[in-house]
């Protein structure tokens, strides 16, 4: 965990609405987990205030130049531009100084090797699980079911089936893939593989129905959770939750920056979760 | 007469050492409650001893589950946060988060609270006994729940009850913070000075309110929130320049402060001390920032005592 | 049944008429005194027919000089300015101010304040009879000369007092312009309703300050200057919210609206107008921006009278 | 007058901490005169919360593209960075969205025809002078007497020289031209040419020991005033100066930005001119 004072690699969109930031980050790689996240910022910049947080969907190095340095360790993140704070990361250029603090909170639980993994993404949330594949495709045979709104929505899937993830995609409109919701494809496939490992990370109404098919199965299921955050770090407790044994005189907070974003489903009070309101863009300023 | 070294070392090394009610800071800068956990959470990040003191998360009798979610809203160099005064109690805090402070040679001041005046008294007087603990500071921004709501900070008389009482119950240097929520803070200064403080905090945050105009709700569960951060620099220092005047306890400025020309405005028009708060969140180095910044300055303008700053606004 | 023509013109034209105190504006937009001069500085930048009012800067009953400069300073989001309530007075205003404002289709609400009780007495009564005058707006922000310099607004006597004194001089609607600088503000918002003021606005300036380090002096030559702009926004939102709920007389928003979003957080918290202050001086035709982004909001949200969103908070 | 929402055309240093902006602004010739400013901001940027104030330096046309599309017209600003906001302004580029407010305030009055002119420049304080020196060399003899702290601070003077100005330059440090205070030129000057009429810009010092010289012999000098500004049209009333028939019951107080920045000399009130505080770099923030 540190603070990374560094600069852009490269920004650019992947798809509308989606970019693909490299930052560099000497040394990363080797203290991140799959499913941790960094908080990040602009340097010298004000607004906006805050720093926000982002998985990590890579670490990597860029090849030598011709300069004969060594190589680059980069970190990528990818992201969707929904307010004021993307906004002003999607114009950002290569050398633009920027700061990263992490890699933050609990990653997942790679479980046993072998087992079957079944990873499902909503949209953005695809973000903690490409890292987690990365590590995941050494030991396990690993599916990935992939949900959006519309095409624009499905993300790196190719990057997935390069590691031999054998992926399945649905989106709301029929775009691509299948239309419907990923979790109708979650009970096809739990059925064939019933003694799976699950890994969600999306919206949290995905993750729920995730979780509601999941409980009555005794599948072992791993969430990676969002929450407006300040700190980051455990410090300001913003960002609690819920857990599991919650009631008045015992709150069983967790901070999902410290104690998660990754929690075991048996870790939390389901029918507790608040869902954050949907800010409208802009507002947040 | 001086030689070069000599002349050079005093020039390079001013005195960053001040004294709050006794307890001894290496250099004027400390935390904001509730913006650095119990200092744990920021130690891979600071040096814990580069910094005058630590200050805990406010602690209350009992566990404290705090405010529903979303607690926290960004606004314009501001930010709203409604955590509700969240923490484990004093019981487990002594227990399970005071042994690493221990280890960490800065002097620890604890944040406490009540919902009631009884409240107060007993978090004080558990702490009383604590030899890791260097000082108290007292939050009087706290509802309290049987005088109908009506918060301790904004009422003199009820502020000087509290204060008194803790006063009797603690012999520790005892900080006591001001709410900037009020019409006259000199008021409430004298008020807690004459109940026996040994310093005064000031401010804590500004009561305000973010509304989300697509689902026209509060962008807080609680509704209303306090502000903090830059955007109320200007009130803090205004608040601190007239507390400064106003009693002889030294007072430690409050607000807004993300860099060391912020802390020394704070230092210029009276304050002794400073606290930093949202802008750890920013930066989690932001405090070692403001201590080479403050010892820059002093450098720079010939200063050897950061204490010739104290209060040295021309008007 | 509606055909499509008719329901596309009721998607695209919301209603966005409000009524303040018998006051018709067009439009629930206006500028908040003393950022918008006597109305001409801006008649070229702005189409004054396209507001709701217009508001002068506040007059007294003689002309007066204000203070010193450096009168304005620049914070983080925000601005202090101490003025000091410089003014033509209230007879040149009367006959070189006014017949420019005579032409223009939009009602003139004049601010005014008064250093004594009579003072303000005057001022109202010479007011009462210009036709032009659709309404006024007593700014009680203002220090007490005879009472040692206690600011009307933040004493509530004083404050029924000088209200129920204007009440008395002036028949046409009347608008008492609130100080935030107070502990609680729905204390002062009930003792003008009950002195017979007929629309509140809220808020006036915050008090704050600003230091230069390196002179160490006050960047205002008056020390302390009134904080405007959108740091304070969300101080002003709350304290808009508190009033509307305290109150059942029309309440009008003014802190730190920069943008239709801005104005909207008022309108839903229970503003049934809104000021624009220190946005007028980033952008000349704020205003105008303003109030198209609330008809487009409208147009969005399908809402055909803005009136559907005063106080339509969820919480 | 008008809010100009246009963009940069180019942007660069042209001595240390000083450089040179030209802004799109169609029409604006025709309706500015020598003298006169504009109120400067970013498009859709916080910080700085206000507009800054900035004198013309000229107005001018690009040649036209090969695109065949008329000459566009550009509005010049020379700048020192000094703060916060002429540091973002120096890291502008060409395309950057702007806003110029202007023209704003009351300009030279250019005087008779075949009049002897010296104008007086301290610094940055040479800008309005350029635009008044294009007018005044169409039908009178001018003279510069420009002065700066170092070389770097001495600009554009070839660009006078080129207008036909004889050009007259002192430093503090003698690293160009004399050594010493413009003031002494220009007693030597008014002493040669006693019926020129003086125009002076630049610290208030430096107008004030222009104005000692000047009042004695009885000559006409118009100053060019800086002062902080909110609005820049006249609605603050952040930006007064004491007028000459100044007194408690008669302020006589004259709004830099509406009755200025010009002022004749006799129009103001020297003995109460205050001055404005330094500030020191950053603190405006
Ligand atoms: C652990 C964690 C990992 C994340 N990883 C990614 C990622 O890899 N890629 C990605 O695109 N996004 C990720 N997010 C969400 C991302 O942090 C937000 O989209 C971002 O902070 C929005 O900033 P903004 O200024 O653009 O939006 P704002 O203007 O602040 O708000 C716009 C919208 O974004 C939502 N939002 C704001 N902050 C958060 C937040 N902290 N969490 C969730 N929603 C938020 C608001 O509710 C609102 O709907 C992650 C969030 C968390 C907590
Ligand atoms: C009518 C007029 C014309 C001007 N023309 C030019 C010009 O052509 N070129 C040029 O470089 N500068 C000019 N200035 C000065 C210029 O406006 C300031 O340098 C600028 O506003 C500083 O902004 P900042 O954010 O960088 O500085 P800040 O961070 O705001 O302050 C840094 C320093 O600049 C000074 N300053 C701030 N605002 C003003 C102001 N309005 N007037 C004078 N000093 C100020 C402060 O006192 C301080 O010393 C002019 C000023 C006026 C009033
Ligand atoms: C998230 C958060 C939690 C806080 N919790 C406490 C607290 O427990 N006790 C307290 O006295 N002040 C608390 N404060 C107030 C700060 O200590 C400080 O007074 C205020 O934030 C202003 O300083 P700043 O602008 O530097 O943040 C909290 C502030 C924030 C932002
Ligand atoms: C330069 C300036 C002058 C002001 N003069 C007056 C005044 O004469 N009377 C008054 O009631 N309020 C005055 N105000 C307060 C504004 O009307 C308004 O209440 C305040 O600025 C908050 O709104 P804003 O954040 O939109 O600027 C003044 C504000 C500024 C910035
Ligand atoms: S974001 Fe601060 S505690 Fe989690
Ligand atoms: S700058 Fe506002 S009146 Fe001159």
């Amino acid at each position: 965990m540190k603070n990374y004072k560094t600069m852009v690699l490269s920004n650019q969109e992947i798809s509308p609405g989606y970019h693909r930031m490299r930052i560099l980050a000497p040394g990363f790689d080797e203290i991140s987990r799959p499913g941790q996240f960094v908080m990040f910022r602009v340097q010298m910049s004000l607004p906006p205030l805050l720093r926000r947080p982002f998985g990590i969907f890579r670490t990597g190095f860029l090849p030598p130049d011709c300069d004969g340095l060594p190589p680059k360790e980069y970190l990528e993140l990818l992201y969707k531009v929904v307010g004021r704070g993307t906004g002003i990361m999607s114009d950002l250029h290569e050398g633009d100084r920027v700061e990263v603090l992490g890699p933050l909170g609990k990653g997942f639980d790679t479980g046993n090797p072998g087992e079957e993994k079944i990873l499902v993404g909503g949209g953005i949330g695809l973000v903690p699980l490409f890292s987690l594949a990365l590590e995941l495709t050494k030991t396990s045979k690993v599916r990935l079911l992939m949900g959006g709104r519309t095409r624009d929505d499905i993300l790196a899937v190719t990057e997935f089936e390069r590691l031999g993830v054998e992926t399945y995609v649905s989106t709301d409109d029929g775009s691509l893939g299948e239309e419907g919701m990923v979790t109708q494809v979650l009970q096809r496939k739990l059925d064939k593989y019933p003694h799976a490992a699950v890994y969600a990370c999306g919206p949290l109404p995905m993750l729920r129905a995730v979780h509601d098919i999941c409980a009555p199965r005794g599948t072992s299921l791993q969430v990676s959770l969002e929450a407006l955050m300040a700190c980051g770090v455990g410090a300001c407790l913003g960002c609690v939750v819920k857990g599991r044994g919650h009631s008045e005189e015992n709150p069983q907070l967790l901070c999902t920056c410290k104690e998660g974003p990754v929690f075991r489903a048996e870790q939390l009070d389901w029918s507790n979760l608040e869902k954050e309101p949907d800010y409208c863009e802009g507002c947040a300023s | 007469m001086m030689n070069c070294r000599e002349e050079k070392n005093k020039r390079s090394a001013p005195n960053l050492a001040v004294d709050i009610a006794g307890i001894h800071l290496r250099n004027p800068v400390m935390p904001a409650s509730g913006t650095f956990g119990y200092g744990e959470e920021y130690a891979t990040y600071l040096d814990l001893e580069g910094i005058g003191a630590i200050i805990t998360k406010g602690l209350s009798l009992k566990p404290k589950a705090g405010n529903p979610t979303p607690r926290i809203a960004e606004t314009i160099s501001g930010m709203l946060n409604a955590i509700g005064l969240q923490n484990v109690g004093v019981d487990a805090f002594i227990k399970y988060k005071l042994p690493f402070l221990r280890e960490i040679n800065t002097p620890v001041i604890v944040n406490f609270f009540g919902n009631t005046l009884e409240e107060y008294g007993e978090v004080a007087e558990r702490l009383s006994d604590i030899p890791e603990v260097a000082g108290v500071e007292l939050n009087i921004s706290c509802p309290n729940v049987k005088k109908g709501g009506i918060v301790f900070g904004t009422d003199p008389r009820a502020a000087s009850e509290v204060v008194a009482l803790v006063r009797k119950n603690i012999s520790k240097p005892l900080i006591v913070k001001l709410t900037p929520n009020v019409t006259d803070i000199t008021v409430t200064a004298r008020a807690v000075e004459d109940a026996g403080a040994d310093a005064i905090s000031c401010i804590n945050t500004l009561t305000g309110m973010a509304v989300d105009v697509r689902t026209r709700r509060p962008r807080l569960a609680n509704t209303t929130g306090g502000l903090s951060g830059p955007a109320i620099r200007p009130i803090a220092v205004r608040m601190v320049h007239q507390v400064a005047q106003a009693v002889k306890i030294p007072v430690i400025g409050v607000g807004g402060i993300m860099r060391a020309m912020d802390a020394l405005e704070f230092l210029i028009v009276g304050a002794t001390a400073v606290q930093v708060g949202t802008a750890n969140f920013v930066d989690p180095g932001a405090m070692a920032g403001i201590v080479a910044g403050i010892e820059e300055f002093c450098i720079e303008e010939g200063i050897s005592d950061v204490r010739e700053l104290i209060g040295s606004l021309e008007v």
